[in-house]
């Protein structure tokens, strides 16, 4: 167990800067390359000071070129650097999917074994911003279904500082996904070098017994807060927290439905064709099958582009309610 | 040399001053946390932004980029409408669902701004595939900014534009950066128009602040696209005054740098132009700004006075 | 019912030609563009003779420009063409997402309404071919995670003529799947020019009472196949078609699985993230839950690039024999 | 003009000599139905395909195109190892995982073909960006076709190599065809070289057969780019004899185009410079033909008795 001594209090953007740049000080191949990540410090100051620091050379402001910044982070790990990049926003990998897919993913397998493809793919992902519908998509399900990528998603600076470290230190081709309206989150993060969040693990976020939530992003926080709230109504929701999205460990889910009977799989993702839908049919092939006493609910974003209105935006994801009316739901308390 | 009517002139007046009273005020508007996300200023480029779609015709199309305002001002889009949509009201141009980046008005020609840098490129070649398949002898011009020049994007559509000698402009408003990355950081050549030459169509570059200019190379570009000779490219000189948007604290670019800009603001060069050349009287050239000072204001009040969209439009307009 | 009388017989490939080449005939603001369409006749031969019948200026062979072909389409489609376009194999794709996904898909509603984006998109897609993992992938749960799209794969040459007209007459963008392994399967077609298949529609391809399968692509094929086999011992299956896959008619499978008790879901995607969970989290969330009685089972392409070595190719994604095994599994046989 | 030892001569001759075997066979082989799938012959290109690569200094990088076995061979790769891989076999260069398209030698330097057009561009930038970074003073070779001069990717990377000075020579072969789409009706410029200029680099168009003029020229190119100068752009003129694959009816081409073509064979051409030069005794020219006919049939050989992979190997190698 970490003591709070050891720990320092900060968002969730320095967590990732400081991942960023404790890698990037133990390991000259580390580079980073974006737009408007040098000077600006990145649309959402990430990278913010990192070009005083480790110069133009490692911090490299990329001109408008979605497909040749993930290509050419291919084309720099295949030879033997560590390139972490960025999309301003995810939704801009549009541009650069088939660098991502044809080429980083697939080029280790296609050669045999070969090659290898360390790379850091970082991806600003979902709504909350009011920047409508072509700057708030969370994509993640695309990702989880090309096999040579790995797809993360921390939830909490301490997992931001964690993961992208582990991101950074792993040999293959890592997005790790980035939820805007989590940027200034403050939490408290382990200040040692060599804390890493393994990747390929889905943890236990918060224990309970009646009820397991699977959730992550801000969803996950809107989770947490339906079970502090429903607490006060004596339920003891248990929360998971598949940090690795892809490929992405069952059995602490499997597990928990197995205690609790009863499931909630969610995220701001639009529903259909969602990760939701892949959690749920491995728990459904799972051994945990026999234990559901209910059916198991899946939210997610409606079927719909992120509409730019406050309002319309706010009411297009699951937020807190959703959990708690779930649970309720499950329970039979209505 | 295009003669100008009065009429047209006082046109030009009009839209840029409109342009920049819109602009203004959103940023007012912004800065009192009264507009939800970020807003895209085009402070400095009225004379790009506003004379190309006054040098169109009736029926000619356009496809605007992410900063978009003083573009569907020139346009002729009703800032009231434009206004709301900024406000996320229902009454807006997109009912509230796209917001400052999004504003549209398809039936009458305007294909939208875009989020996507370097997203109207290929919109716009197909725009005017229509327009050459109908034979409608109308031309699509089509804005956008000198960083996304550097998008595969450009490349492909200007290819393809050239080939199938598309009628379509391809309207550069080089405002010196993309963002924060300055022009001569990401891009290695002196003008932007040069890369003409890699499709063989012409390519001018012109200076964007001045609004004769801006006028009679759109009209004669116009006129060689509508002559289906193909497309054009045109690099118009410019700056913007504000951030790149809400956010931005413009670390990366000397104050000294605005002010020499400033001096050759668009507007008071305009207006310097109106008194040499006495087409109007101080009185009229007051007028018409003040005219124009009042839409906006009227279009703040309409668009503040304006309905939030039912929640339930969010399942709408999905599908056709 | 339809008459033989009324149909000819025509492969997969001729018959897709001629529902484009009715639709063109009758409706001139129908244009088609793509690489190589013209005098090469297309990748596939499926646009062969076209240029001949409506010229150049409706047949439009395009340089090697993926972003620029779909969004030339977006552009067309929104002032008044209807235009269909190729991607010569559905893996690039990736060169036209962003078009696809931010463009196309989503300015009707970015622009409140305004705008309507008739288009096809063809996608040759799958393995089988040897031309390995960039040219052979079943990419289709990508596009039905995409709210303004619409996604639908025929399995047989009527399919084929019916799907691909209603398409050329939707009012949306509407990607048109076509498994290359089925270019050369012959089936009788309707010759008349009204022959539609509404979009929207999930089928049952073919009748029984003992297992459900819902199978599209090839792999509907290999469960047909399993099905005759599987019927000489006395099984029934019923096999059910999702001809649209996105939006997806979930109600004709619920009804079967509330009639069987026993579901395979299958398809040639990657397992991982396929279509499969979405559909298999629908059923276990609809009345059809409390009907099983065995653990539904899901058949996907194993989670890899597609190899090129021909034996690899083709274990990597799911046979008659899965099918066979599967069934035998859920009926306790095994 | 830089000297040639008869060492070189006698390797660029047999390199040659080697790939139009190669591919003669491999041809024979795909017409017999014993090669799975497709395959991209570059009978014809030999000198446009060989030569950059002989020029290469040791440590050098190379991309390749789809159509890539005339590249490998000249780039030093095994015919065994290569023959094995286009039929599947577990030891080929890619354990049969790759077949034709996407034959690589990583640790040496080969960065494979790629059967995505353009896929190359980018990732030539990338490993040109690790040898800039690390000072390696050893430069990129990116090959690619005329047709995959018109893909977003190729404007994308070579802005980024011009602007960033990276190390890479980018050497496109045309073979006057993207697939069946003749090079005039998709590129509106004579020579694609001319593209160089929207990047501010140097573009050089050559005669892709002649195979002193690919050698000297690669070999100027790749000084500049060692001398940290920038990206360079090479056309190379030449010509494809068989079909872009092996479905190929070849409708869009005359025949007596590809005979004006072969009185041009790069082959051909360097024999008649090794006798008019009298470097070698016809029987010394003969004997290297043997030798490179015979190191084709033992590739064959070696190939067709080489074990399948195991079915196990499906699910390796695909996470690091
Ligand atoms: C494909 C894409 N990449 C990045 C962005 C983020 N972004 C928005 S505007 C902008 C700068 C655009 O520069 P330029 O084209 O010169 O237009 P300007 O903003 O100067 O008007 C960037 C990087 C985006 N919207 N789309
Ligand atoms: C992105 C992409 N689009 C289309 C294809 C299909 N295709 C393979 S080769 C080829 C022609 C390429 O032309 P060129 O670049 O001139 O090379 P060449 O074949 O002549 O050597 C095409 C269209 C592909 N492999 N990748
Ligand atoms: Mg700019
Ligand atoms: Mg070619």
């Amino acid at each position: 167990m970490m003591k709070t001594s050891d720990m320092i209090k900060m968002t969730y953007r320095d967590a990732i800067r400081l991942g960023i740049t404790e890698e990037m000080r133990q390991d000259k191949d580390v580079i980073f390359l974006g737009e408007d990540i040098g000077t600006y410090g990145g649309a959402f100051g990430v990278s913010k000071g990192l070009l005083e620091e480790f110069g133009e050379e490692r911090i490299l402001d990329t001109p408008i070129s979605e497909g040749a910044i993930v290509g050419t982070a291919v084309g720099a790990a295949t030879t033997g650097l560590r390139p972490i990049c960025e999309m301003m926003f995810m939704d801009f990998i549009t541009l650069g999917m088939d660098a991502l897919v044809n080429q980083g993913a697939k080029m280790r397998y296609l050669f045999g074994g070969q090659s290898q493809v360390p790379m850091v793919l970082r991806l600003p992902a979902g709504s909350g911003t009011g920047a409508a519908a072509q700057h708030s998509q969370s994509l993640e399900a695309w990702l989880c279904h090309v096999p040579g990528l790995k797809v993360v998603t921390p939830s909490s600076p301490a997992q931001a500082k964690g993961l992208i470290k582990a991101a950074i230190r792993d040999n293959n081709p890592v997005c790790f996904i980035e939820h805007k309206m989590l940027y200034d989150a403050v939490g408290l993060v382990p200040i040692d070098e060599d804390y890493i969040l393994e990747i390929g693990k889905t943890i236990v976020e918060r224990p309970g017994k009646d009820v397991t939530i699977v959730a992550y992003g801000t969803t996950l926080l809107k989770a947490i807060e339906a079970a502090e709230f429903l607490e006060e109504e004596g339920i003891k929701v248990e929360i998971l927290n598949p940090l690795t999205l892809y490929p992405i460990e069952m059995q602490p889910i499997i597990d928990s439905v197995i205690k609790t009977g009863c499931l909630i799989v969610a995220h701001e993702a639009v529903k259909t064709g969602g990760l939701g839908g892949e959690i749920v049919a491995r728990v459904v092939e799972s051994e945990a099958f026999d234990y559901l006493t209910a059916p198991i609910i899946r939210l997610g974003g409606l079927d719909v582009p992120i509409p730019f209105n406050q309002e319309l935006e706010a009411a297009t994801v699951p937020q807190r309610n959703d959990f708690v009316h779930g649970v309720y739901r499950l329970l039979n308390r209505i | 040399m295009i003669e100008l009517s009065e009429e047209l002139l006082l046109r030009m007046y009009y839209k840029m001053n409109q342009a920049r009273y819109f602009e203004e005020k959103l940023d007012e508007l912004v800065s009192k946390g009264k507009v939800h996300g970020t807003v895209h200023l085009a402070i400095g480029q009225e004379a790009s932004g506003v004379m190309p779609c006054l040098a169109l015709e009736e029926g000619d199309l356009v496809s605007m980029s992410h900063r978009s305002h003083v573009q569907a001002i020139g346009f002729g889009l009703d800032v009231n409408l434009m206004m709301a949509e900024c406000l996320g009201k229902y009454t807006g141009y997109c009912k509230g669902k796209g917001g400052s980046m999004h504003i549209a008005d398809v039936e009458n020609g305007n294909l939208g701004g875009n989020g996507i840098v370097g997203g109207g490129f290929n919109l716009s070649c197909g725009a005017a595939l229509t327009q050459k398949y109908h034979n409608t002898g109308k031309v699509v011009l089509c804005f956008a900014g000198d960083g996304a020049t550097n998008t595969g994007s450009f490349h492909e559509s200007l290819n393809l534009a050239s080939i199938w000698k598309l009628p379509v402009v391809f309207f550069i408003e080089n405002n010196q950066y993309g963002m924060s990355n300055p022009v001569e950081n990401h891009i290695n050549i002196e003008n932007i128009s040069d890369r003409s030459e890699a499709y063989n169509i012409p390519g001018l570059t012109i200076d964007g602040n001045d609004f004769l200019g801006v006028y009679n190379t759109a009209t004669k570009a116009l006129r060689y696209a509508r002559a289906g000779k193909g497309p054009v490219l045109i690099e118009a000189k410019t700056y913007r005054y504000s951030g790149h948007s809400k956010s931005d604290k413009q670390l990366y670019r000397d104050k000294r740098e605005l002010i020499e800009w400033q001096k050759k603001d668009p507007l008071l060069k305009m207006k310097e132009y109106l008194r040499e050349n006495r087409v109007f009287t101080e009185k009229q050239i007051l007028k018409m700004e003040e005219e124009a000072r009042v839409s906006i204001e009227q279009a703040v009040e309409f668009a503040q006075k304006s309905p939030q969209p039912e929640l339930t439009t969010i399942l709408e307009d999905v599908y056709a």
